[in-house]
């Protein structure tokens, strides 16, 4: 089981903050991971309409898209960063 | 100079600009330099009622801490502080506050110049505006502008 | 946002940063920014006493004034604030304020630093350092440094 | 009659802060000024040893030494300024 946890507006759109899945072992990168999420139902759809805005942190480090995910406990996904 | 541990707090509740630089500069007789920097809720031409942070626990602090820790190694200084609040933030209000002390000017302006850019585009925080007269005009976009400007410390040689 | 006119103060008592602070952006919900430079007295490793702070009455006002008023033109600030003491100063004690307000943080950065730099360099003030067992050690010499400090603003095209 | 002001190690070195001249006509510009201040005895030979480091306000605003000095009522005198 994996953590998924979301933020803002991909919070919103999927309507919860937090889930934990199961990642079938074809979901190896980020990629993967936000190309199997777009294929859970609309509210996914609409959250990762454009995957490339996206961003993630494994284990509450920034990683790119190409990262893999293996053995990750928490993934978190988010729009780009608009603090300070 | 001794090197700075810096001081990092992600709180809900309001900051005090001056106690935070007397916490900085008692007793300290080498700072010669206290840069610091308040970030208030705007009022967007009295349009806004409130911004609503949102953070996520435990990554907010330790990436804040982290680059605290890079800003205290990449200049000379005598201590650092940076608090960020989240939840509803009305006008006028603080949002965040980065302090910097150090021997000499250049090394406090740049450090707390170079925080604030961080901040601004890899601190794990969202802002979403809520509207004078209810409902809010959606989550704030990160800007172009604020990414360049991080971007030219990568640049710097220093 | 209306034009800043700076509060320009030249003065042998102490300073309130806070309540500088607090007089510049109380009831301004546009101010988004606002960077604060305290400049201190350093004890240069417990060799000084005080610093003798000499100043030409009349000329510190004006030439401050006018940069003051050149700073406000050349960045969006919504409010700006310079004091700046004579007289004899102890290590830890207060020498400089500059706190200046902006909608965005950038223009507060830049115009805080650019009225330092030339503060250092233009304003008709003198420090003798007095030393701690009596005497003094003279005159504080012009840095190169400072120079070029400021000169960077004159390449800079904003 | 024309002020002049001294401060620093300038005024230090001349043993006073201020005095009034009668400046002849021959004296037109700051450089003039200087190298005729340097001739009035060894305090003011101390005070001007290196002309070219001395800064000069012609009423109260800064000014080259080739500046003319005519006209001024007052004329400040002093060591490269430190302040901030």
């Amino acid at each position: 089981m994996t953590k998924l946890v979301y933020f803002a507006w991909v919070r919103e759109r999927i309507g919860k903050g937090e889930e934990n899945l199961d990642l079938a072992p074809s979901v190896v990168t980020v990629s993967d991971l936000l190309a199997h999420l777009k294929t859970r139902g609309e509210e996914y759809e609409a959250a990762f309409e454009y995957p490339e805005v996206i961003r993630v942190a494994i284990d509450q480090e920034h990683v790119d898209h190409d990262a893999p995910i293996n053995g990750a406990r928490e993934i978190a996904l988010f729009p780009p960063m608009t603090g300070g | 100079m001794s090197p700075a541990e810096p001081l990092v707090r992600i709180q809900g509740e309001d900051f005090d600009a001056a106690a935070e630089i007397a916490r900085l500069t008692e007793d300290r007789r080498g700072i010669g330099a206290v840069v610091t920097f308040s970030g208030l809720c705007r009022d967007e031409a009295g349009t806004l009622a409130a911004l609503e942070i949102e953070h996520y626990p435990g990554m907010a602090e330790a990436e804040i801490g982290r680059i605290a820790g890079e800003t205290a190694t990449r200049w000379s200084l005598a201590g650092l502080t940076v608090i960020h609040r989240f939840g509803f933030i009305k006008p006028g209000e603080n949002i965040v506050l980065v302090v910097a002390a150090s021997a000499h000017r250049q090394d406090a302006f740049e450090a707390a110049s170079f925080l604030m850019d961080y901040l601004k585009n890899a601190a794990p925080f969202w802002k979403k505006q809520h509207l004078v007269g209810g409902g809010d005009s959606g989550w704030v976009e990160a800007k172009a502008k604020d990414r360049e400007a991080l971007e030219r410390w990568q640049k710097k040689t220093k």
